[in-house]
């Protein structure tokens, strides 16, 4: 089984050389240390930065260089900033190769719901409702089940959409499934996970082709 | 000679803010955000305001300094998240909340400022967003119609202007700043640091002073950070 | 009766303290330099200037530095530079306050056709529909009639349309026309030139009120 | 590090621009032309292109070269005035044009690159332009839908350019050149100086990288003036 580091790891091992990421608060963002050494991607802000660097080192923080989860960041060498409205046209526009984000359902068909939950405190959504219904390529890391120990894969979401059929991965702490043709396809186990333990953990339509891998982590 | 918009202070600029109005406020979070002009409104005890911004300030700053008052009846804005005041308004009804996509606020704030009165975006698509929405297909992909944001004032906050109201911002402080500026009927920018014209790079202006019906020095920015994130040095 | 110069002479008297303004390619490009020297506006190129200033000197023409009618140009204190579709933001947004520009017919309704002659060349309408489309004032510099003799000012246009019921006055050597309630309302005459003349010269509705004055020009 | 879009020279830049293509080239009348490109495209003798860009060159200089060769198709521009072969090409028919306002071909080209499918203008309404384009009023006044333009290939014309495509252009070379490079599938950057990243301030970036596939150092620019218009010392 997967922590949030492994989660994290998992997904940066779907990242190719020369895209361009949005990375979601929570576990996305760890995503950001995991890049394989001998690949270069930018990551993309939605608040307006393009090529954004790790934390500033302590003493250099500067209130007016944050990223979208209003953290203290810093540019590389490289780096571009832009308006909101710039930066959503890098997104709408499909500039952005991939997103990561947190969800708290994913349905076999691809619909997520990350924003809202009835009778409580809406938030807001944010970017994610322009980054999902945007990009090409949009991989979910979340637990598998929630506190209760329900299935957070679901034949359909019960929350508020975020978006609809756009959700083409989701990493767990248990596996890497791919969604496609209404239905999620198990792609790899977390290391000392069975099918079985996944199987009961997903309430939605799951594929399961031949032998199953497990996932491999440095 | 450029056309000078240089007001005297803060007092002059907001002068005739009134109960009702809508405005769009300028910022990301904490950053970028118009503190002069945000303390000037809790003075003038300004009520029923609808405001535009991405974000509503923490409890102690920021909007949130607004909301305390109980000035603002309405706000428009993407996400909500870090202030206590405002959960309690708006569970309790006194305050009506829109929640809108990040990115359909921006570009319907550009289009405000753009005389586009409509465009259509996939954002939202599906969701209860799009309720009432007119929904049309193009490439295989369903979309949406938004319509334009525009507001009585438009208050941005800028690091450097100069006296015929160009504006260029400080890294992430341009966020939502230059496309409210474009966007308001009277748009009010407060600088860092208000400079003589010809001081900016005309290639380098954010915002051409076009847009800026009003500027002045601001003073004494707090610039206070939310999440505070650093590293060790190795 | 008026000569190019005169035309923007007058025009120019219509200019007020802290307007920005698009001036066409001919007589309205005249109108800059007879500004009054007591008032501040600044002139808006719509592929992209604000705060244009007059031809270089000899020797200085940089041809990274235009104005919409192709000529080289310089730019004034407080001037900014910005992409096409900034420029026709400012222009479709309304925060140019005034437009003047050529015609080859203007109706009592205040249609416009200044881009296509059926038959003749066509070389496009450049800004010249987005222009009249969103100003507020749009004033039309030209002669009151054409080479033929025939008046430019009609009950409607018989070109293809640039724009509908847009032109706010008509500048020609003859006189100044308001246009408004469906007709050329005439605010005054040009040196030496007799109400009856302007009536002869215009085939649209005239509307004549009380004594007509002569204008003023310096 | 950032992404490195660096192409070693023209040559490479447009190797897979092939026959019928959809080409957005910068620049307003013969100020920020991708010279370079240009004259490449000519010896290369590709055909039957769809050529997006605000003007059409002269005789013999930017597209007009490409026009020369007869190598255009389509001409999707807003003026095409200073060309005596184009006028004989579109008086012939051999030449296929469509005119569009100026504001709306650079809004459209934005919306291209901007994943906002069509949008609502004010500007045509009334006249032949909007033939068949569908109108709504908003405010009380007529606007008609105008749809998105992306291209196959967009080719543009910087000033300055970094290794991850970052681009600044020199003043008025500004125009369409942002707008279209956002709105190609490939957008290819010619620059008069390329520089390493780190160079270019990241305030002051046009055109961020993220929307240029290729850049290449450009030579010999000729930089013509089409209408030299100066003014006697005092």
């Amino acid at each position: 089984m997967l922590d949030k580091t492994g989660i994290a790891k998992r997904i940066a091992q779907e990242l190719r050389d020369g895209w361009y990421v949005n990375l979601g608060i929570g576990i996305p963002t760890l995503v950001a240390n995991y890049v394989d050494k001998n690949i270069t991607v930018e990551f993309q802000s939605e608040n307006g930065i393009l090529g954004m660097g790790p934390f500033p080192y302590e003493g250099e923080e500067d209130a007016d260089l944050i990223n979208a989860g209003k953290q203290t960041v810093t540019l590389l060498p490289g780096a571009s900033i832009f308006d909101s409205s710039m930066s959503f046209s890098m997104i709408r526009g499909q500039h952005v190769q991939l997103t990561v984000l947190g969800a708290m359902e994913v349905s076999q068909n691809g619909d997520i719901a990350n924003w809202k939950i009835p009778g409580k405190m809406v938030k807001g959504m944010g970017g994610a409702m322009d980054l999902v219904a945007s990009a090409k390529n949009i991989i979910v890391a979340m637990m598998h089940t929630n506190k209760a120990g329900e299935s957070k894969l679901l034949p359909e979401c019960t929350l508020p959409l975020t978006g609809v059929a756009c959700v083409t991965k989701v990493v767990t702490e248990l596996a890497v499934m791919e969604i496609k043709d209404g239905a999620f396809h198990l792609l790899e186990r977390a290391p000392g996970v069975t099918v079985e333990q996944i199987k009961n953990a997903t309430a939605g339509k799951l594929v399961i082709s031949g032998e199953v891998p497990e996932m491999k982590l440095d | 000679m450029a056309i000078n918009k240089v007001v005297a202070n803060v007092e002059e600029a907001t002068k005739d803010i009134k109960d009702g109005m809508t405005l769009m406020v300028g910022g990301f979070g904490l950053c970028g955000i118009p503190e002069n002009s945000i303390a000037q409104l809790v003075k003038m005890g300004i009520k029923n305001l609808t405001c535009i911004s991405n974000n509503a300030g923490v409890d102690d700053f920021g909007l949130g300094l607004l909301l305390k008052q109980k000035q603002i009846k309405k706000m428009i804005s993407s996400y909500v998240g870090e202030n206590d005041e405002f959960e309690r308004q708006m569970l309790s009804g006194e305050l009506e909340v829109d929640l809108i996509p990040q990115g359909s606020l921006a570009e319907r704030c550009r289009a405000g400022g753009a005389g586009i009165p409509a465009f259509f975006t996939p954002a939202g698509y599906g969701t209860e967003i799009a309720a009432g929405k007119e929904v049309r297909v193009f490439n295989g992909k369903p979309h949406i119609l938004e319509s334009a944001l525009e507001a009585d004032f438009a208050i941005v906050k800028a690091w450097k202007g100069d006296t015929a109201g160009n504006l260029v911002y400080k890294y992430t402080a341009l966020n939502f700043n230059h496309v409210m500026a474009t966007a308001g009927k009277i748009t009010i920018a407060e600088v860092e640091e208000l400079v003589p014209v010809g001081t900016l790079d005309p290639r380098h202006i954010h915002t051409p002073g076009i847009f800026v019906q009003r500027i002045f020095q601001g003073k004494n920015y707090e610039k206070r950070i939310e999440q505070r994130t650093v590293r060790k040095r190795s």
